[in-house]
């Protein structure tokens, strides 16, 4: 019962850690996730990605996703 | 179809003229649009002396992949071929090569463009620049403008 | 910038590459839009073997440097390289290439769809086209539309 | 006393020739210069280049000059 949760680039280094394990607990959504991670409502501007898609911030996750914040992209 | 993920530098010329021969496709194509994008000395205001470029192994090539389907359903293409560097990247080095076989050219370039384009604004890339006062963050991309 | 006309076949990117790097802007160019034009083997609902391509040696010359002297006054570039064959060409051989180097991709990109646009209704050359039927003069290119 | 004229693809085969000289007479057009080797009037379809630079057809000449007819270019 878990969800894996990734940082990239900024948020990466502000968080100090590239990836953790959070426990999942049915009825999470991605602001929980970063809620449970940071302690604090998830910033705005954060994009995030579950299961390697864009998603919104309250998707609803299931047991074993992945859940990703990042900056806005800067690629190309 | 191809994309692909590099650490290493390239030379997009040859793996674009390298890719077009492995095509059967001889005598189709009346259009290829290509894009090569390079590091500049020089990027907002100041002088960068390189780049340390991060991606979301899995998620960013997955996207990629998405984009070039989406823009062979929206336009009448032949093959499309993409490649962008991750990781260290210095001065006057390729960062990404795009290339649009197509029948006709408008659909080419317009399909080499929109990809250039979700590549900037959508594909998991960050670019850290080392300039002369540290490294940073790249905010935004500049606009790609349509001036026609 | 370069403009040369040509009656053999040429390998457009090697003569990007090679181009590029008797350019002295290394480090200054973060985009180059490149647009090669092949014959196909079929055009105008037909099945066509090759063709002639005629020009007016001196004012295709003159138009085509005229072309991308307008583009640089419109466009901020750094340099410009067009390339285009006459004579006898082949099925799946390179007529015509344009290669634009700028510091952004906007600029390069409209600016090589700008060149051929006017390459093809304003340059003179005529196709004539060899196929199943005989030989026939190509009455109009087909549109470069913008889709965006 | 001379103008040059040039034909191309189409109008050369059609012509039967690729360049001819003519006659300079003070005043000649663009115009003229066709009526005088094909005596008919110039079709509206017809492109005109003088000294290498696209023309308009009533374009007063100087001796000297080089006309070219051609149809609709297809290059690229």
């Amino acid at each position: 019962m878990s969800i894996t949760v990734k940082y990239f680039a900024l948020i990466r280094e502000q968080a100090g850690k590239s990836q953790e394990i959070v426990d999942y607990r049915p009825g999470m959504t991605v602001s929980d996730v970063w809620r449970t991670v940071m302690d604090e409502d998830l910033p705005s501007d954060i994009k995030v990605a579950v299961n390697m898609e864009y998603s919104g911030t309250d998707l609803g996750l299931n047991d074993g996703d992945e859940v990703a914040f990042f900056p806005s992209v800067t690629g190309g | 179809m191809k994309v692909e993920i590099t650490e290493s530098i390239f030379k997009p010329y040859e793996k674009i003229e390298q890719y077009q021969k492995s095509l059967q496709i001889h005598g189709q194509y009346g259009a290829v649009a290509t894009f090569v994008g390079s590091m500049r000395d020089f990027n907002d205001g100041q002088q960068v002396s390189g780049m340390m470029l991060e991606h979301y192994p899995g998620m960013t090539e997955k996207h990629i992949e998405k984009i070039c389907q989406h823009a062979s359903e929206k336009w009448s293409l032949l093959d499309v071929l993409v490649i962008h560097r991750v990781g260290e990247v210095t001065i006057g080095e390729p960062i990404v090569a795009i290339a649009v076989w197509a029948a006709h050219r408008g659909d080419a370039m317009d399909a080499c463009r929109h990809i250039l384009e979700d590549l900037k604004y959508q594909a998991p890339f960050w670019k850290k620049e080392h300039a002369g006062g540290g490294d940073r963050w790249v905010k935004n991309n500049t606009a790609g403008y349509l001036k026609d």
